[in-house]
């Protein structure tokens, strides 16, 4: 219990920041109109390929043959999860362009 | 005060000046009612009716004549009636007293009181008293269910397995009272409805009923006044002739309703125009009474030129006895218990209503 | 220095995504939500390789190696996949970032491993996790690829569900042996990797093909916990808002998407949820048929140029014709031309139609006959049917044995999409099947005409 | 092949069975046309229209069975006209086979082909030559406004200075083709339209429409065969007239349509029920010919009975000639492109449209 | 552990804040959301005086005696005040809180001069805005409160802005004076706080009472502000948060009333902002107007039990029928009962409404005559005038020049609330000043009748 | 120029937060519609009553007299913007209540 209290406190901050970040999700989603969904579900999927920064980071490091084999793996996935994602995006939401 | 009415002369006549509903509100007023046996019945009010509304029916026109202190009727008297009224009494009715000299001198030699009721002036209070208006617009929207009788083509769009029938192109002269209401009731009926007027303001009244208003320079030669039309230049005439042509050509029924109050209505139908006309068109005139606004109108009678049939009916609200009566019997109401109370009539000349519309009283002709 | 300036970096970052994102909700600002996310995003990823201190430029190479690899290959399946095909790419692509999200777990622990004592507990339980939500998001997202390409059928264990759960609890029991150091093997963590991936399958693999959209949302809002803990062991920003801002808008967006469907999230998680959208989805008695929502009805209408609305007997019963007019004032409103097909026997009276639609104004030159109308489906693009069936039956044309065979009808099939707006698949007056239901241009609008053309109106505002 | 049609000589008929457009597209497919001087005279189609559209004039009715090899007509010929045809040819009309019997065998003796364009199976594709539909749906039409225009009160309500007019009531029976033509017509006009008929699933097509449907428990003697009443019981007939009673007693307008084919109309307004109708109503009967669905009703008459109008007349689509006409016409092209190409008949007695219209052929009664 | 559970206690307050905020934009949901972030204020009162170990409880006596004297005149001020009131007192209470914002500051500094080497520079900046920004709400909000009560009157210095800036340039000089050690003397302080409260005074003094609601939006944002420097100063979350999140909604909030009112914000910011205001309110010839906007219109009329829609000519003119029987059956499913009165003469000839009304299938039943519908208005919460004048004109009754004097008009004065939808304030047919539109119970909404009412429908949706 | 970095830095989670605060603020007021604007000005003005925590705390430290008569003002004042704030709130919102 203690170390709980112990815990929220030191990490406050985080907290207030992660339940705010989920407000926020939630908000800019609420009134999405439906023909949005997979569009932005793929933009979505752009985004949180962000994890690429970790993979960098590892590759960065790298030190060893297991690290630098796993960390080039991990930075060609991450690419392709945002270099993909963001054109696959791109290319759906062409239909809402303006036909005229 | 006794208010008589009696059973109307002219020719196929079939309204009434009063209804039972308006004697019973009379009589609730205080006011008595005397109404002819059989006045009420070309409008489908019986004497029964009357007489449980609380008036007492006359056997006889003398009989309501001589009761009665004051008449109430919807067209003017003839000559010969003239002598059964009471001297003294009062005299309620369409009167036309400008073009009727003869009989306002001789109901003025009576001493009667005559109110006409085209006189009423056309103020926001005397609306309620306005027969001309509810006349009117009866008129207006029987005038298109003659227009739709008489044309051998329905109003509506169609799309059948039969082929598609287009609408009917209906085209209206003037957009005064009739005007609008025969706007409203070809409209309804899904006629294509175009309308000329020579009055600005009537291009939004027009449209404010869904009808296409044809728009064309009147110049400065067209006199308006207090909403009436005082004059138009023959030019402006000859100008609206002009343009109207292309819409006559392709018009399945014309209803003319053009007048210039005081004047005899505007002739903006000439031979040339019917020439141009499709066979199997209509025209409904009902501007004949005041000289048509074509020139082949005959009153009362329907003939075909070049395939247009022209149809000239008069008294067209008298067709619509039953709503027409009513109307005017509310009218009457509403004037007669602004000019009297049930003691009798207040005589206040400086009342614009009273002083509008009373012609002659006591001898005196103020007309 | 460099520090600060990386900080600042993530921090503009991180709001370009939230922006983005806002931005990607709204049709007209939706193109560059994703390219400010992508701005974001190449920030992001450039300031790390150059301003991390952590990052040797002597891996320069393996880095750029890896960037261009994975973008070419990346690029080029986003732009040959077929519009068609989307949706098992994002699950394709979604899974790549859970494998990288696994795998920088695993280079972590293995960093753990050697240098025993850097991280706390806490540490290496959040590594975990990230490792297994990885795993399952990758083969999750396989599956869901593979099942949308129609290379892996459904399938279901005897006990799917005990089955899951039991694997779950598995999981969470080795976790938790490990990171109290009752188990102290490293491989066990290959275990637990073995069995995430494992769950990842089971957890995707009894569901159908038609809820896969839902299923791949929530393995994108996994991947983005995923990616959330990653920032948390690295304690980078950018990382940890992204990785929370999609877990809890893809969430959101599932349970949205759920409800969409008529489905509850809790279905899903459970994992029974294949079977009962099954037995829901059997709605067509022969071929299948293709459902559509107002909204995607109104979107796909907004951004069309041409729509004919074809009204039937439907249209009158649910006196519908007052509020068709205000569509076709909406829909001109945005640009869109509209006509009005009327088939000479659309209704049960000669002029049916007519009648309805000039009671609500709708304009006489807006109503074209049969004749004049069906050249013109060709270039149309989207015929909205309102309660008409026969009138539109292709057998009438197809098939001598059909009571109406020899009718004309109109040729709404040429028309780029056909929208069917009616309340069930029952027949029309003649009272036989429409196959133009099956047709797979059509999609059925089920509902109320006056409701659902209610609901077309509004969805036209918000699309 | 040359398709002839003449001027019809039934009385105060409009019609006529071709019109200039439709012999522009016989001809535009290759048939000939052949027209007798005037036919199309009262629907408005001149002479010159025809001959505009490609077809040829001919100066007598003589001329014109004489060269044609199939002669269209709207109304049945009289038997003087029999021997006019010439033998071999064919002929199209209404034909009322069944109740008509002397004119086809006197037809089937000159060895003509009679196809009777009231015999048209009502299946889909048949529904363009269905010339009942079209001329019912004008008449249904056609109906309303002669009740309007009959009525001395006016169909919408309105609200004025004089009063509030309160809304028609019309009250429509039989809900066929001509019967929901007639709600949509009268509803467009403003009034508030009640109807009955005994096929259930009438119900639902009226309330298409926006009338109120008067439902009553038809009970089980009503039979419904092809969408047509097939018996329906007196034990129903007087259920339904009870019900009526009070619709009728506040109606302004009735409008009769209910038949059941083959049979005499059923009689739904007696005596009794008229007595009970306001005075200055209206009844239209469109069954009038078949009888009547009011026991007063005379075909071609308008009488007064108890104050009540009954307006029997009958051809109400003659009165829309040029509708009418089109319509027909339309028709007959369907059905004659169907039945022949330009180099004669198909006598494809496997058709269903064919075998069912085919009253008489070679001297062979087939009906 | 007392800090820790405060800490968290804190936290739920900060999101009781939230999601009170956001409840409160909703008209369903707002009461609750006021009482759940009363609820979070309620926590963290008792939760700092009980919890926060700077707090002596020997000092309790002081606090709790404080907080019932606040508490009784508060609650009494609140309960008591008219409703048509509210806004001064909000005025009022905002005041109130940038006075303690301010005194807070003062008591700090205080503390700060008898503690020299306490704080960073930082700290003592923070300070002095706190001191400012809640000096200015405070006198702000007192003016704002003396124009709402109409006891203090608009007023102009010559050179308005020249002036205003230069106080605010003294004030920041002084400031940084200060803070860099250039001037160190502690009354300094107190000049600076005077300078403040004369700036707050200037600020709002030449603004028209109309725009009053935009300035104490604007004040209370300020007030957030200065809360949020509190909590900077405390490192103190929840009044960090609290005072963030009123700052930014506030500012937010202030820019969409300026929005709704035409203005722009940098307007109100530089103080130009009262001049504008009083030219472009400058509408009415005789006696003042009151404009309200569509969404009010549609949310006073979603809570009401009884509507009466009063057409005219302008219903006609602007072809408006439709959506008006639209709004009718909008209206209906909110529960409210809508009624026409329809006036004898209204529009341009004879049952002209009555053509148009069933034109778009509006109920007969729904038309009242003038006579029916007069004594009906007395129970009727909302009267919509759409498009007409002369019918409605109290002119026919009070004035015996009037040219319409004598005619019977609909009584809509009796009803709770009048709405005139009209264009401008042009007169009717009769060319004549309508003075129903300067009645108090009466508000104008201009614009096309077709366009408000589409608005309206629309609006009634989101309300 | 270093030393904002270096407060940006190390003030990076205070940073992100306000910026989220910013954003769920205008986030949650957007959609407002604007009968609600006054019962919301006057619901936010309540909750910056939250300054009345500041109060309580000088109040709570107050060692000498200056800052217990202004520690005393102080919480007087905040209470009665807290107290009046919500009360004030809770009356203009009754009229959202349905009248049936
Ligand atoms: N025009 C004439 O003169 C005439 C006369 C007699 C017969 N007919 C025949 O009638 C038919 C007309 O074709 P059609 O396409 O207009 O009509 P239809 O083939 O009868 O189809 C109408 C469709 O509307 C749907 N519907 C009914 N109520 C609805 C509601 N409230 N909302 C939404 N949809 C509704 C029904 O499907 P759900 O039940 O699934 O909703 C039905 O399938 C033709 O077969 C024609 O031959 C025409
Ligand atoms: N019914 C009859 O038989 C008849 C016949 C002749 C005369 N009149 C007279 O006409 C008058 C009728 O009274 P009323 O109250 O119906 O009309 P009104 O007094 O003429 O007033 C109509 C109002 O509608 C507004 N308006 C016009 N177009 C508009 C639009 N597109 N959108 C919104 N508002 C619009 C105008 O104000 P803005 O310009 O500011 O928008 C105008 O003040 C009476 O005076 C009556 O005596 C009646
Ligand atoms: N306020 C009231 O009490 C009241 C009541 C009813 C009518 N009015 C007004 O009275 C006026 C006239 O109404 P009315 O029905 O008695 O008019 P009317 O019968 O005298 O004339 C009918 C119409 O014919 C038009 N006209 C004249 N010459 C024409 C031409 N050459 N071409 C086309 N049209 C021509 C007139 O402009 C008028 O609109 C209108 O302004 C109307 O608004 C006022
Ligand atoms: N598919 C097609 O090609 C096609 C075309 C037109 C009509 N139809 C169908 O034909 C049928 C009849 O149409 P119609 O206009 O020729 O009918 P009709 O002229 O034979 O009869 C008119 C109406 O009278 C009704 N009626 C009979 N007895 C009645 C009674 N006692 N009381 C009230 N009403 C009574 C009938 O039900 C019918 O609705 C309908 O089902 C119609 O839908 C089909």
């Amino acid at each position: 219990m203690e170390s709980l209290f112990q815990f929220i406190s030191e990490n406050q901050l985080m907290i207030y920041l992660v339940i705010l970040m989920i407000f926020l999700g939630v908000e800019l989603i609420e009134k999405v109109p439906s023909v949005l969904h997979t569009p932005l579900m793929s933009g979505a999927n752009a985004i949180h390929g962000v994890i690429i920064i970790g993979s960098i980071i590892i590759m960065g490091q790298a030190d060893n043959t297991f690290a630098t084999i796993f960390g080039f793996l991990a930075v060609v996935l991450g690419t392709l999860n945002v270099v993909g994602g963001f054109v696959v995006t791109d290319r759906m939401l062409d239909m809402f362009k303006k036909k005229k | 005060m006794i208010i008589g009415s009696v059973k109307e002369t002219r020719e196929s006549e079939n309204r009434v000046a009063l209804s039972p509903a308006v004697c019973k509100q009379f009589i609730k007023s205080g006011f008595q009612c005397v109404i002819e046996s059989g006045a009420g019945a070309a409008a489908f009010f019986s004497d029964a009716a009357y007489l449980e509304a609380g008036a007492s029916i006359a056997g006889s026109v003398s009989e309501v004549y001589a009761k009665s202190d004051v008449i109430c009727k919807v067209n003017p008297p003839s000559l010969d009636e003239v002598p059964l009224f009471r001297s003294g009494s009062a005299l309620i009715s369409f009167a036309y007293h400008l073009t009727n000299r003869p009989l306002v001198e001789s109901v003025n030699a009576r001493k009667i009181a005559l109110f006409s009721m085209d006189a009423m002036p056309r103020i926001s209070r005397a609306q309620t008293m306005d027969a001309l208006s509810s006349q009117a617009n009866l008129a207006g929207y029987k005038a298109v269910i003659i227009g739709a009788n008489e044309s051998g083509k329905i109003f509506p769009m169609l799309m059948t397995a039969a082929g598609t029938i287009t609408p009917a192109k209906v085209l209206i002269f003037g957009a005064g009272v009739a005007g609008l209401q025969a706007i409203g009731t070809a409209k309804r009926l899904g006629a294509v409805v175009e309308v000329t007027d020579i009055r600005p303001e009537t291009k939004e009244e027009v449209e404010s009923l869904g009808g296409k208003f044809i728009s064309f320079d009147t110049g400065g030669s067209v006199k308006i006044e207090g909403g009436y039309v005082k004059e138009a230049g023959d030019d402006v005439l000859a100008r609206q002739r002009e343009i109207l042509k292309k819409h006559l050509a392709a018009a399945d029924v014309v209803i003319t309703t053009a007048l210039v109050p005081g004047k005899k209505a505007p002739q903006l139908i000439n031979e040339e125009m019917v020439a141009i006309m499709k066979p199997g068109s209509v025209i409904v005139d009902m501007a004949v009474e005041q000289g048509g606004n074509c020139c082949f109108s005959e009153a009362g009678r329907t003939i075909v030129r070049n395939g247009v049939k022209i149809v000239g009916q008069t008294n067209l609200p008298s067709q619509l006895a039953s709503n027409a009566s009513e109307s005017y019997a509310k009218n009457i109401y509403a004037f007669l218990t602004h000019l009297a109370t049930k003691d009798g009539f207040k005589w206040d000349m400086n009342d614009e209503i009273t002083a509008g519309t009373l012609i002659c009283r006591d001898g005196n002709l103020l007309k | 220095m460099k520090t600060f300036i990386l900080d600042l970096i993530y921090i503009v970052s991180a709001f370009a995504f939230i922006v983005g994102i806002k931005m990607l909700g709204k049709p007209v600002s939706a193109k560059r939500g994703n390219l400010l996310a992508a701005a974001g995003m190449t920030a992001a990823i450039f300031g790390t390789i150059f301003l991390n201190e952590s990052v040797m430029p002597t891996n320069y190479v393996w880095i750029f190696g890896a960037l261009i690899l994975g973008s070419a290959v990346g690029y080029v399946m986003a732009k040959k996949v077929q519009m068609t095909q989307m949706p098992q790419m994002v699950s394709f692509f979604n899974g790549m970032g859970g494998a990288c999200a696994a795998l920088i777990s695993i280079v972590e622990f293995d960093h753990y491993i050697h240098h025993p004592g850097t991280g706390s507990v806490a540490h290496l339980v959040i590594l975990l996790l990230g490792m297994i939500i990885g795993a399952v998001s990758f083969s999750g997202s396989m599956i869901a690829y593979g099942k949308l390409e129609e290379k892996i059928k459904d399938f279901r264990l005897p006990a799917q569900q005990v089955v899951n759960i039991l694997v779950l609890l598995v999981i969470f029991g080795l976790i938790y042996a490990f990171s109290a150091g009752i188990v102290v093997n490293p491989l066990t963590i290959y275990i637990i990797l073995g069995l995430a991936a494992a769950y990842g399958l089971l957890f995707v693999f009894p569901i159908g093909g038609a809820d896969m959209p839902v299923v791949i949302s929530l393995l994108n809002s996994f991947t983005g916990v995923a990616t959330a803990f990653g920032g948390f062991l690295y304690d980078n920003k950018v990382m940890l808002f992204g990785g929370i801002l999609v877990g809890s808008a893809g969430t959101l967006l599932t349970v949205v998407m759920c409800r969409a469907m008529n489905r509850s999230l809790a279905n899903v998680l459970i994992g029974n949820f294949g079977g009962k959208a099954a037995a829901s989805s059997g709605r067509a008695v022969t071929g299948t048929i293709k459902e559509i929502s107002a909204a995607d009805t109104a979107a796909l209408m907004k951004y069309s140029k041409n729509v004919v609305i074809v009204p039937g007997y439907g249209l009158a019963v649910a006196q519908a014709q007052h509020v068709c007019h205000e569509l076709e004032l909406s829909l001109e409103a945005e640009g869109a031309q509209v006509k009005y097909a009327i088939h000479p026997v659309a209704g049960r009276m000669p002029g049916h139609m007519n009648v309805l639609l000039a009671e609500s104004n709708v304009d006489y030159d807006k109503l074209l006959e049969m004749d004049d109308i069906n050249p013109e489906f060709k270039t149309t693009d989207v015929v909205l049917v309102v309660g008409a069936n026969d009138v539109v039956n292709p057998a009438a044309k197809n098939d001598p044995a059909s009571p109406i065979y020899g009718m004309p009808i109109l040729d709404v099939e040429d028309a780029a999409n056909v929208i069917v707006m009616k309340r069930s698949m029952r027949a029309g007056y003649a009272g036989i099947e429409n196959e133009l239901f099956f047709n797979p241009k059509t999609r059925m609008l089920f509902g109320d005409a006056k409701k659902m053309m209610q609901e077309l109106v509004n969805e036209l505002k918000n699309a």
